[in-house]
């Protein structure tokens, strides 16, 4: 598969920021992710699922694209991700093109499941991207055990496990923390707090005020950061991977967010105070990043803007390309179950 | 007054919280929201906050708290997502609701209400067919209503039944189905399959979406003079023996229709109690349609590849009455 | 079934006790369920099953007698228990005879559970025991959704949930405790921190220092106390079923302790260092309370010594009846699948 | 060398740790205790702390961290203290190691071990056959072995094998059953049965512990003159059609005979694919031999009525051989 775009491999990125203050080129990296992200799923949510080109549901990170971003950054390319289904960004860090998540959400063969799944269910180990399952919180266990791996092979990796407020209440994110942290193996977990899971607001899914007050319970540390502010998402998992890196074991980062769309594409989200959208819609983190780029003059409205231009050119060619890309033939139905197809099953 | 099989599911749950003080409903976005699929919209605003919980993100806490509550004498309802997400709750269902009454005599009365089943692209994880990971375990029942009036009439008795039971609301049937129903009380049996359509050639035994299937295969064979008998389960666990093998008796020949995969399906156990219990009255192979052992596709010609449909009946059917 | 012995209901006793310091009756009483634990148990384990006359396995509570007597004589008859396996003096409070526990552990149909289940997975709805099932904080949820029912029925009860520290890693007690925590519902959580699940130790099993420190998590409060000093945890369990009453949500007790034997009675314990044995046998609550009546002459070692006989022979006495209670009848194999037998099944 | 059920599972396990270094151990009590059976003793100490982990009390973790490292290239093997407790690591099983190669084409090559079955008064929740909960999953394969050669050469063909296999150990062989076997090193294919005696009049199809009942069986209704036919399945999922499907058109005649209770138990999926695919060349019904639908109970008198035994088998057998 072709990358979005040539860029840098992230550990180069990351070494020259380890030596710097923020600076004009990591703040573009991070300006291109998010637009990215939310050209792409804009281009999902508000044009394509519309026009009925899209299969099945449709789960978008409006207003959270700081995290993934800020948070993937951070990582060397054999750190291995798990992506909640909020973090289309994760996907472009680790140069999968945009025409793959298209084809994804279409359901064609150019998606990265060939139309066995659908949306944000993917994944690419050769990418060290971890699939998600449907259910919240399965893949905390999993990263616990992915990061166990990378301790158990000797490496300097870690895993990067993502998940929402809601996901929080699950019995496997519970398990999974706790063998983690009992295991000191290298992880770092990162919860968008975006205050609603579906409908249900943080006071019905908890009755602590922060996420990052479970920390203790499992002797991890934890951080609150403003998960609108992808300058300060960044530090903090530059801390966490610092941690983990170093055989500390799991570091929890809580990104305090909104998320500024329906639960899904069907949702009109009714149950969400007006109030609520206005506030946020004024700390959307790309206007906000926009904002610090034009004042510290890293860079200039026209060269954002030509920027954006790229990024629709890039998105209108990568829908293009998958809705060329066929969808799978039947005969596709039975392969990959097994390694080995049983005797027994019939084509 | 006709009404959607949601719409009817709905009535029952109302119907039964109107009688029933000790009926309260748990479960993800149920209330300020109505649910996912809407069956429960506008009962919190009706039966209030104490009767419609909006829990945490937790099905074995939904589950578990289900039965401690039906253990004090409470009648809850507990509303799965989607069905796929039952299995986070499997120790709970099988382990602890199955067994209590077996074990020191304790009734936990406690419905559990799953939409399931494929057909609108869901993919892997919103479209599954659980029912088979239930119909093996002592003590629980396992209900598949296929039409309006059978999703009220069973719902309502669910809530009634003294043990616990699993639900499973067909999603593609939800808005589908229209039916005119009586209105008010009345309910379904568990238990007790139905003769959805008497024939003489060949029986059909199905359940919950495949009904459909069945009878636009009936009808499509029926043209060529093949009289086609159809039993709609309703229950698949326990299952209704005699209904079965009462149609085997009659007509010789089955074939077992279910959505589900075939490899351990609800056909399986359907298969060996006619080889068993009727052999002598078989005239052909016991023939099953299911579908393929695999995941549920997402893209739609896989999925569509997957689902069995009412052709891949008529063949199979046409050879089977040539037999 | 017959009380244990004619004590009086133990409402009537937290009364008095609300009204006045710990007491001598009261002391008594503890002294008095506590060695009939001990009792019981040693029979169970150290004749019963060495004589091969106990069906299955054995799990005691031996030096863990405070924690059920303490935290057990706060409850008025309608609030609820849900033991753990290591509680067996709650059946006792609940005045359920010796016999029945001697036949339960004997597989006899003078058992709780008839035959049908063996050793503590036994319970009496009648008596507002609830049974565990194996699955280690399975019942935390369940005790959740019963302390819901108490509070939706409008009564004044609440919910006892006993659990080791072991199972405080399982899903189940995160997302029952959470569940009880956001609605508010009148449940106390009593953690025997006895310091191994089987052979796993502490540290093995969680990363933080205190079962107590996961409250904060959960929005709730929590105290951690001698799990050897019957008194503190009865104090402990005062505040803690005051609390739920009230009607401000759940409260966990976390009592530290130790298993003065294997995991199971086929369990030697090797993994258990030498030292822990001595310094927790000097710990042993019955020697540590009767140290108190002596000292506060509460009693006198006369009395002590007639109650132990009492005891002595009580149980001689239930282990004869258990002996006589038959086995139950294999046509009683297939009862009580159902309320009423599927028209199928054969008999 | 004669060994124990049990200690052909251990050297297994320890001749695939000795061969490839991606091979490891997590579970609850499996190292410094060395099992709640003993199966890993010895193993903490030659292989260390790295290679055989003692877990939290968390079995959705255990697997869900098989998972992971599977991922990561490793071989993890999990234990399960009971088998019963599989049921808290249901969601990881059937929804994320079973769908990973389908969906985007991940392996998952995981081996939970599970001590299953009943014959030791565990009541419950310490002897269920909970094969059925999995034997219906596609991308499991589900192994029950009945022998000590199978025993070995089946964890070693789970541990290499690239797809995630649940290891059925019956609890009741394992000190029980005693047998030569090769020293070093050998596999037994998964998803192939093993024609355990062959015979003319009927066959006896089964696996795991009920193998021994039904040489007993077979033992007695030869000195009757009746000559049976022992298909051990060794495999239940997915299913080695071929083999049973052989005997059957052989024998013309078939008992299902399993430990795990009836009702969606393995013989239902048995009974359909030779009422199916075998149909001409039955003489007889097709005969299942289970436990009935109930929880297994605890006190011997009971358990001995649940467990199928010889005697069950030899009458049904004698009117079966008769029809
Ligand atoms: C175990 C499980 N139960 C229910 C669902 C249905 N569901 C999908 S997303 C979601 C809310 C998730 O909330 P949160 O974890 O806060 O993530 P967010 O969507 O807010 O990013 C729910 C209930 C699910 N996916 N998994
Ligand atoms: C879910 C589950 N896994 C494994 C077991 C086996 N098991 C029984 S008791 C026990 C240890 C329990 O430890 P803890 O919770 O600390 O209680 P304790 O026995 O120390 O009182 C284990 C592992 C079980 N009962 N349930
Ligand atoms: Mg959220
Ligand atoms: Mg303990």
């Amino acid at each position: 598969m072709a990358a979005a775009r040539p860029v840098e491999l992230p550990s180069a990125v990351l070494e020259r920021a380890e030596r710097s203050e923020p600076n004009a080129e990591l703040a573009l990296r991070f300006f291109y992710y998010m637009s990215l992200m939310r050209e792409v799923e804009e281009r999902i949510e508000r044009k394509l699922y519309r026009q009925g080109k899209i299969v099945g549901g449709v789960y978008v990170g409006r207003g959270q694209e700081a995290i993934p971003v800020g948070v993937g950054l951070t990582a060397e390319p054999e750190d291995v991700f798990f992506p909640s289904h909020r973090d289309l960004a994760l996907f472009f860090i680790r140069g999968i093109h945009p025409r793959h998540i298209f084809a994804q959400y279409m359901g064609r063969v150019g998606g990265l499941t060939r139309g066995k799944d659908g949306n944000m269910h993917m994944g690419d180990l050769s990418r060290n991207i971890v699939a998600i399952i449907s259910a919240m919180a399965a893949s905390v266990p999993v990263a616990a055990g992915a990061a166990l791996a990378l301790k158990y092979k000797g490496t300097r990796n870690v895993a990067y496990v993502f998940f929402g407020d809601g996901a929080t209440s699950r019995g496997d994110w519970h398990e999974g923390i706790n063998l983690a942290a009992v295991q000191k193996v290298p992880l770092v977990l990162v919860c968008n707090n975006n205050q609603y899971a579906y409908s249900t607001p943080l006071e019905k899914q908890m009755a602590c005020a922060h996420v990052a007050d479970r920390a203790p319970g499992y002797g991890i540390p934890a951080e609150i950061v403003d998960g609108n502010d992808v300058f300060a998402i960044y530090e903090a998992a530059r801390r966490a991977v610092a941690h983990a890196r170093a055989g500390l074991g799991p570091y929890m980062i809580e990104c305090k967010t909104f998320r500024m769309t329906g639960h899904s594409a069907h949702d009109a989200a009714d149950y969400v105070p007006k109030h609520l959208w206005e506030e946020w819609a004024k700390k959307d983190p790309i206007l906000r990043l926009e904002r610090t780029l034009l004042e510290r003059q890293w860079a200039d409205s026209k060269t954002l803007e030509e920027l954006r231009a790229n990024i629709r050119a890039e998105v209108d060619e990568a829908v293009e390309w998958a809705e060329r890309s066929p969808f799978p033939d039947p005969s596709e139905l039975l392969d990959n179950v097994y390694e080995t197809p049983p005797a027994s099953s019939e084509k | 007054m006709e009404v959607t099989y949601l719409e009817a599911i709905r009535r029952g749950i109302w119907e039964e919280m109107e009688r029933d003080p000790n009926v309260f409903l748990l479960g993800e976005d149920i209330g300020v929201y109505g649910g996912a699929f809407k069956i429960t919209a506008g009962m919190l605003e009706h039966f209030g906050e104490r009767r419609v919980i909006d829990t945490p993100l937790s099905e074995s806490a939904i589950v578990g708290a289900a039965i401690g509550a039906s253990l004090m004498g409470l009648r809850p309802i507990a509303e799965m997502q989607f069905a796929d997400f039952i299995s986070c709750a499997y120790d709970q269902i099988v382990n602890f609701a199955a067994k209590c009454r077996y074990r020191w005599g304790a009734a936990v009365p406690i419905v559990i209400r799953a939409p399931s089943g494929g057909g609108i692209h869901g993919g892997p994880f919103h479209s599954q067919n659980p029912e088979a990971w239930f119909a093996h375990v002592p003590g629980l029942k396992v209900v598949c209503p296929a039409t309006a009036y059978d999703a009220k009439g069973l719902i309502k008795a669910a809530i009634r039944d003294n043990d616990p039971v699993i639900f499973f609301e067909h999603k593609a049937l939800y808005r589908r189905i229209k039916e005119v129903i009586p209105d008010g009380d009345y309910t379904v049996p568990i238990g007790k399959a139905r003769l959805d359509r008497q024939g003489t050639d060949l029986s059909i035994i199905t359940y919950g979406a495949m009904l459909y299937v069945a009878r636009d295969a009936a009808d499509q064979l029926a043209e060529e003079g093949i009289s086609v008998e159809i039993v709609d389960l309703r229950t698949v666990f326990p299952l209704d023996e005699e209904t079965v093998l009462a149609s085997v008796r009659k007509t010789s020949k089955a074939i077992l229709l279910h959505e589900d995969t075939l490899s351990g399906g609800i056909g399986g156990e359907i298969a060996a109690r006619i080889a068993e219990k009727a052999f002598e009255y078989l005239d052909g192979p016991i023939v099953r349609i299911a579908a393929p052992d695999t995941p549920i596709p997402f893209s739609p010609p896989l999925e569509e590849a997957f689902l069995p449909n009412a052709a891949k009946v008529v063949e199979k059917a046409r050879w089977l009455a040539r037999y």
